[in-house]
């Protein structure tokens, strides 16, 4: 393989990685404030990507404007979400929680079905599509766009978690809920807000990445499956290892489907996962759980 | 500052404490003492909100809390130091500490927290070595100190302490209550202590309540509970042979 | 017994999940036809009552539906599945219940060999392979590279073009694969490039052509790109925006029926069609709906020929079908022969200025 | 090695990252008696236990029990060879009752197999039978049997503690690590467990290891008591040598104001 | 021992309830629908020994599930062997690739077996679509045989029906009663504290790693039933999706109880039969009642009925659930 290749995996991959890591980036919230691995994050892409067509298409807005209510639309969403699926049953244990939100993946995809059919709609590109040379390999001003964005979100969550008291205190309602409430902290207003800020990342992810992927009432699943495994290969609840674990997804199925076989480039980078997991249970930039006797 | 009036609080079908009616005044420290399973815990966890009380008012400074949630109720300076610590195990010793603060956290609090916590590491020197440690891999002791830490940066009003010796060395329980003591004295901290180690409470308490499953059976000013008979034999264990 | 005053036709479609672009249409159309024939005065003058079940693009739910349709519901015959899988997994209940099933998947292993019970309507992947290296031959193009779905439809393109290509003088230069889900090829597509291919054919459903599609233009590659007949629908134009320009691909003629020569027998049914679809649903039409008409009517056909609604004689009748005008071709099914079409179903389009245009 | 050593670790060494937790720590204890370990929080003494039921991995040193080297063995196998611990924080299966509970610490006692529960053979319900009165005789023992089918996450912070002493029971121990048994109950409750702790001795014959920051209690069982600090042995004694020494007062006890 | 006995009795009426079923309901798509819920429970019910009990999560079930389908699909029809044997086989290998894949994965916990499950799942998955000159690829496998086991050939539904019923009601016997003994406890203990469990001696990766495969063996028997009933299998059906649908289906039953498992099972798989008739928004009901019963019923189907029943009675019966014997 020639260097440009290389380098087109590389571009390519960063780009699907990316996908992956805005996703799992809105895992993390969640995961942080509560301990649950909301099955929805996917679905929040998802609604980001449509109501952003649906916006431009049926109310004929602009794109940025379109994009902008649909932020704001998922944000509520997730608001909702909580308010009427979490909150009420706030003392079921992780599990149910999860399989709560499975049900809620399922009831939303019904509605987007419904809404807007089984069509595939893409979202023009912001800044054209005109592909930039570099070095031989091309990239899209798009790709550009959802890695400067991303690298935005990234920063302010890493920057809210661990250098802010609320940052602080959402990773303490998952720790230990009683304790959290006994320092003062209302856990539910901090769920209700890690659901918000969760449905606008992800909304945004949804909105930046459909031009590129385009976008369908069930981009969701798979969108989880992988935010998942982004955000376990990075150590779950660091938000910089789900962006990170983001990325090194996507360069894994970028290469393996360029170098070895793009038939198991999935398996490939699934095989990769689990060896990594072996060699460190708590992910790549994961701490050890703090257990002792 | 703290009064309750006939609590009653179930689990399930349990019925934990049985109309229960106590009240703390302003600068007071009281004790609450019982045996295993009488349902001390279960009261101070229904004054911080973490319970509701099936029936039954619970007044702070006058206002009804009953209802209330326990953040609000911290919010207004009461502080809650839990049985079993709940330190935030994966955040470090000091994230711990700052959480504490978490209810009065402004800018203009800022120095004014930043003494505090000096003024914790003083009293726990460990915790100030272990500033940086996972509260988690804390030691028990570490970890005692590092709960009463924690709720003394909210700065209460009142402070709520469930067994804060449980694990403690002697010359660290000493310490604690004598900066009790010194608190109280210096900022009217008003202080509410349910301890198994009766003998010690009794001493720096000024009254004391002894709840037996479920009821209060026996109150009245700390030096006659000790001195009384019935609380010698059943709490101070005067008459089991070692 | 009494006569029933209905006859009753079955069908278990895809009307939701992945292979919902196939089944969505089929159900519609479907839909359509039972209210056109009733209005027309129904099968036999009897009404015409056609229960349509959604498999989810399940082979469980597929299953149990056929079952339902089969054991509870009482059908003569029953068109779909939509895809390959859910109808190879459904033939052995209708073998037992002895029932026609006319289906709407494309898979030769569907009526290769020959199950007496069993038909279907779409062209199949061999007669598109066919139309693509003759056009493929007359240019010139030798080296050719493949990317194929890995799914059910692009797997049996897959395994024809390997099949095909090399016999018929051609080196398979590249045999790239993606996903279904998949939302970004360029990395196959630059192992194609390396690889130094004349022509590049995809086979594939919307949307992964229409991201090969897009991604072939970014990376700058101008080699001739070939789609399968699964792309036969304006959504694949929409989905590939510009980069849709030039691509080539055999398609049933539905979808360029106003271009195709007066003198054809099916232009007639596809005009009717084409605007009865487009009037009732205000969706374009696509090929896939195509199959859903030609099932129900090579049905209703073979009843009407046999003056018989009972599942053996409809069996016996579809067999002896011939110069029926579908839209997807004209069937002439045998006992040897339960596809009935060949590769004149397919004629070859190409995309310009954002529409189909007939290539000649 | 002593001859009446049963339990005898050399220079145990446990190192987390930064923190010398045991700098090579000598620690014997005998057959048929209470040894202590005392010193001030975070001295290492849990660590300790750690290091001998084989939760920390050793950095260094050995532990042996009766001549037999445990430093490789895993938790389970030591459990086996007779090191039972009970925990500082609490460790009881809070989704059983707590007769269950206690059965659980008989799961090496009944030594049925798989096949014999699929299939209920005699040998399973013998098994069962023998389980549940040992397990019983355990509650009654530290004076639990009326809660025998509370579940055990409902039962008050005292008498889980109680509840893990007879489940550590059930499974026979040779050597019994209790990790501040004491905290969380009051002093006559304090009183019946040093009891308890003198009959486990007498009766049952068995060697017990206590860690205790309830002054009362140790030195009125103990037969000996090491003193850790910072990770290392300071004293070492009968009750009434180590109360009275002043390092071992400075760094623990503090001045004494006791009646 | 009351609990034993109530066990028999449950499992015998349920196996009555069972042979009944056909003559009640006597289409043979009821009969479909029936053999595909049993065959569903007794995945479900292996899933919840390791979930409920054990507190294992494996998100890689229906791998083992496809993994012995597509064995005894090869070696029955590309190799001909008999059918009896091939799935045997099948269990087998299911078994064997748990043990195998079961070592390193359990030693991790949460969320992190949840993914590494997952992740063996889809790599089976992407095998069993790549290796098409084995399995058929994408569009299947076809012309699996039935069972005809002792020269009897099962392939009427309903002799099938009464087969599955059979080796359903076995596999709840047999967790019920594995559940009732030292391993059930030791499993319930290692849930809720390792530690504590390897205090008193048990082998916390050995009972793991049993349960695994135990499980694994449970679903691989339902996937060697599912293939020789349907005759025709493709890997669509043993997507991850299907893991999330078991694991659904235990969690909605009700965590570590087998008879929360079989009614989680039954219902989940007959419930989007029932709602056919919604059409387009059978998917949004679905949803909306996955939703409402995790909310109103924190402890599954199976909690929801027993406090009923506790409700009805009319009295407080604590820890009584199906294991607190
Ligand atoms: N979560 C619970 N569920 C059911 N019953 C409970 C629960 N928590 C406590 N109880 C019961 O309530 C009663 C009072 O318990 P509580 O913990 O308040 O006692 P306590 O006085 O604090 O005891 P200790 O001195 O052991 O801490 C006990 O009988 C206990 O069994
Ligand atoms: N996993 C760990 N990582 C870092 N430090 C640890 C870890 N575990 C224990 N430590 C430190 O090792 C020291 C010894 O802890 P240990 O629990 O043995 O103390 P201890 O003597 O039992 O104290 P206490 O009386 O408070 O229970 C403590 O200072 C503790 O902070
Ligand atoms: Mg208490
Ligand atoms: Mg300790």
């Amino acid at each position: 393989m020639d260097s440009a290749s290389l380098l087109q995996f590389l571009i390519s991959g960063l780009t699907v990685g990316s996908t992956y890591g805005l996703t799992a980036l809105g895992f993390t919230i969640i995961f942080n404030t509560t301990g649950i691995i909301n099955f929805a994050q996917g679905e929040f892409v998802m609604l980001g990507g449509m109501l952003s067509v649906f916006f431009m298409r049926i109310a004929g807005l602009d794109e940025a404007s379109a994009i902008v209510l649909a932020v704001a639309a998922v944000t509520l969403a997730g608001a909702l979400i909580e308010r009427f699926t979490i909150r009420p049953v706030k003392d079921a244990s992780i599990i149910n929680l999860i399989i709560i939100t499975i049900g809620v993946s399922i009831f939303i995809r019904g509605l987007a079905m419904l809404a807007w059919g089984k069509d595939t709609f893409a979202l023009p590109p912001f800044s054209g599509d005109a592909p930039i040379a570099l070095f031989g390999a091309v990239v899209m001003p798009q790709s550009i766009w959802v890695l400067a964005i991303s690298l935005l979100i990234l920063s302010g969550l890493k920057a809210f978690f661990s250098g802010t008291i609320y940052g602080k205190g959402m990773l303490a309602c998952a720790q230990d809920k009683k304790a959290a409430y006994l320092v003062g902290i209302s856990v539910e207003r901090m769920v209700l807000l890690s659901f918000m800020i969760s449905g606008l990342v992800g909304a945004v992810g949804g909105a930046i990445l459909a031009p590129i992927t385009l976008t369908s009432f069930d981009v969701g699943v798979i969108l989880g499956l992988k935010g998942f495994a982004a955000c376990i290969l990075g150590g779950l609840g660091n938000p910089f290892g789900a962006a990170a674990g983001g990325l090194i997804l996507g360069v894994l199925e970028s290469f393996g489907a360029g170098l070895l076989s793009s038939a198991y480039k999935d398996a490939f980078a699934f095989i990769i996962l689990l060896l990594l997991l072996f060699v460190r249970p708590s992910g790549l930039f994961g701490t050890r759980e703090a257990k002792r006797v | 500052m703290i009064t309750l009036k006939n609590i009653d609080i179930f689990y399930g079908r349990i019925h934990a404490v049985k109309r229960v009616s106590l009240h703390v005044d302003p600068g007071e420290i009281v004790a609450l003492i019982g045996g295993n399973g009488a349902g001390k815990t279960t009261l101070l966890c229904a004054i911080s909100g973490l319970i509701r009380p099936a029936r039954g008012e619970i007044l702070h400074k006058g206002e009804s809390i009953a209802r209330r949630s326990p953040d609000k109720i911290v919010r207004s300076g009461l502080s809650h130091v839990p049985e079993g610590r709940l330190v935030f195990k994966p955040l470090s010793v000091e994230d711990n500490l700052l959480l504490g603060a978490y209810g009065r956290f402004s800018l203009k609090a800022r120095r004014q927290i930043k003494n505090d916590l000096a003024e914790v590491y003083a009293m726990f020197p460990v915790l100030k070595q272990r500033r940086g440690q996972c509260a988690g891999t804390l030691s028990g002791g570490e970890q005692q100190m590092l709960a009463i830490g924690r709720a003394l940066m909210a700065r209460p009003g009142i402070l709520l302490l469930d067994e804060p010796s449980m694990g403690l060395a002697p010359n660290i329980t000493r310490e604690i209550f004598r900066h009790i003591v010194m608190l109280r004295d210096r900022f009217g901290l008003t202080v509410l202590l349910v301890e198994q180690n009766a003998k010690s409470a009794l001493r720096v308490a000024d009254r004391g309540y002894v709840l037996e499953t479920g009821r209060i059976i026996l109150q009245g000013p700390a030096d006659e509970l000790l001195a009384n008979k019935d609380v010698q034999r059943a709490y101070l264990g005067r008459d089991v042979d070692l | 017994s009494t006569e029933p005053e209905s006859v009753k036709i079955g069908a278990v479609l895809s009307a939701t999940g992945p292979a919902s672009f196939l089944g969505e249409p089929e159900k519609n159309t479907m839909q359509m036809l039972q209210e056109e024939i009733n209005a027309k005065g129904g099968v036999l003058g009897k009404k015409l009552e056609i229960v349509i079940y959604d498999d989810e693009t399940d082979v469980n739910k597929c299953v149990l539906a056929a079952k339902k349709l089969l054991d509870k519901d009482g059908v003569v015959a029953v068109a779909g599945p939509s895809v390959s899988g859910n109808t190879l997994a459904i033939i052995k209940f209708f073998e037992e219940a002895k029932i026609p099933l006319v289906s709407c998947a494309a898979s030769e292993k569907i009526v290769t060999p020959v199950n007496a019970w069993v038909f279907n309507t779409p062209q199949l992947d061999r007669h598109a392979v066919t139309r693509i290296m003759l056009d493929a031959k007359a240019k010139g193009l030798n080296n050719i590279a493949i990317i194929t779905v890995s799914n059910g439809f692009g797997q049996s393109g897959r395994a024809v073009l390997q099949e095909l290509l090399p016999p018929n003088g051609f080196n398979l230069v590249a045999d790239e694969v993606y996903g279904p889900k998949d939302t970004d090829m360029t990395a196959q597509l630059t192992k194609i490039k390396a690889a130094g291919a004349d022509a590049i054919i995809c086979w594939g459903t919307n949307p992964g052509p229409a991201v090969v599609a897009r991604n072939r233009v970014q990376l700058g590659i101008d080699t001739p790109l070939y789609m399968s007949h699964g792309v036969a629908s304006k959504k694949f134009i929409e989905l590939a925006g510009p980069a849709a320009e030039g691509i080539m691909l055999p398609a049933g003629r539905l979808i360029v029926a106003d271009q195709i020569p007066d003198d054809n027998p099916q232009k007639p049914l596809l005009l009717s069609y084409a605007k009865a679809y487009t009037e009732k649903y205000n969706a374009p039409v696509s090929t896939f709906g195509g199959h859903g008409w030609d099932s129900i009517k090579l049905i209703v056909e073979a009843i009407n020929m046999g003056k018989s609604a009972k599942p053996a004689d409809i069996r016996d009748n579809l067999e002896k079908i011939k110069g029926f005008v579908g839209t997807g071709g004209v069937f002439n099914y045998s006992p040897e022969n339960h596809n009935g079409l060949d590769e004149n179903a397919f004629v070859m389009v190409v995309i310009k200025d954002g529409d189909w245009k007939i290539m000649d | 090695m002593p001859p009446d050593g049963l339990l005898d670790c050399r220079g145990v060494t446990v190192r987390f990252g930064g923190v010398l937790a045991l700098d090579e720590v000598d620690f014997s204890a005998r057959d048929r008696a209470v040894t202590s370990i005392i010193g001030p929080n975070g001295a290492g003494k849990t660590t300790l236990l750690n290091a001998i039921s084989g939760v920390v991995p050793l950095a260094g040193g050995g532990i042996s029990l009766s001549g037999r080297d445990l430093s490789q063995s895993p938790p389970h196998i030591r459990a086996r060879a007779g090191v039972v611990r009970t925990f500082q924080n609490l460790e009881i299966f809070t989704n059983m009752s707590a007769l269950e509970n206690v059965m659980t610490g008989c799961h090496c006692q009944v030594r049925y197999s798989v096949l014999d529960s699929l299939l209920k053979t005699p040998r399973y319900f013998a098994g069962e039978r023998k389980a549940r009165a040992k397990a019983m005789d355990c509650l009654e023992f530290v004076g639990l049997a009326d809660s025998a089918q509370t579940p055990a996450g409902d039962l008050p912070f005292g008498r889980q503690r109680l509840l893990e002493l007879a489940r550590a029971l059930a499974a026979r121990p040779g050597i019994l690590l209790l990790d501040e048994p004491a905290a969380g109950l009051n002093m006559k409750e304090t009183r019946v467990l040093g009891g308890l702790i003198r009959r486990i001795r007498d009766e049952q014959g068995v060697a017990v290891v206590l860690v205790e920051h309830d002054m009362d209690l140790v030195m009125g069982i103990s037969d000996q008591i090491t003193v850790l600090a910072f990770g290392q042995v300071i004293a070492k004694g009968a009750p009434l040598e180590v109360q009275k020494d002043p390092e071992v007062i400075a760094a623990y006890l503090g001045a004494d104001d006791r009646d | 021992m009351q609990g034993l006995k109530k066990d028999l009795l449950l499992t015998g009426a349920f196996l009555s309830a069972l042979c009944l079923a056909p003559w009640v309901l006597p289409s043979g798509y009821y009969l479909t629908v029936l053999i595909m819920c049993c065959l569903n429970a007794m995945t479900v019910v292996g899933l919840n020994l390791l979930l409920g009990y054990a507190g294992q999560i494996s998100l890689g079930h229906a791998a083992f599930y496809g993994l012995a389908a597509y064995t005894t699909a090869i070696l029955t029809t590309t190799l001909g062997l008999p059918v009896a044997l091939g799935m045997l086989a099948g269990v087998g290998l299911a078994a064997l690739v748990a043990f195998v894949i079961g070592i390193p994965t359990l030693k991790l916990s949460g969320n992190y077996l949840a993914m590494a499950t997952l992740g063996f799942g889809v790599i089976v998955y992407i095998f069993l679509n790549e290796t098409v000159g084995l399995t058929g690829g994408p569009s299947g496998f076809t012309g699996i045989p039935r069972l005809n086991a002792a020269g009897l050939t099962l392939s009427s539904d309903r002799s099938y029906y009464y087969l599955t019923a059979a080796v359903l009601c076995a596999v709840v016997l047999l967790s019920l009663n594995l559940i009732r003994s030292r391993l059930g406890r030791a499993l319930r203990a290692l849930h809720t504290s390792e530690k504590a469990a390897q205090a008193v001696g048990i082998d916390i990766a050995r009972y793991k790693l049993f349960i695994f495969v135990l499980s694994a063996a449970f679903a691989g028997a339902a996937g060697v039933l599912y293939a020789h009933y349907l005759t025709f299998i493709a890997p669509s059906s043993f997507g991850f999706l299907f893991s999330v649908e078991l694991l659904v289906m235990v969690v909605l039953g009700g965590m570590a109880s087998v008879w929360g498992s079989v009614t989680g099972a039954f219902f989940l798989t007959a419930l989007p039969e029932f709602l056919r008739m919604f059409e387009n928004v059978e998917i949004i009901i679905y949803g909306a009642i996955l939703i409402l019963c995790m909310m109103f019923l924190p402890r599954g189907l199976a909690g929801g009925v027993s406090s009923l029943a506790v409700r009805l009675r009319g009295r407080a019966r604590p820890g009584e659930d199906d294991h607190a014997s």
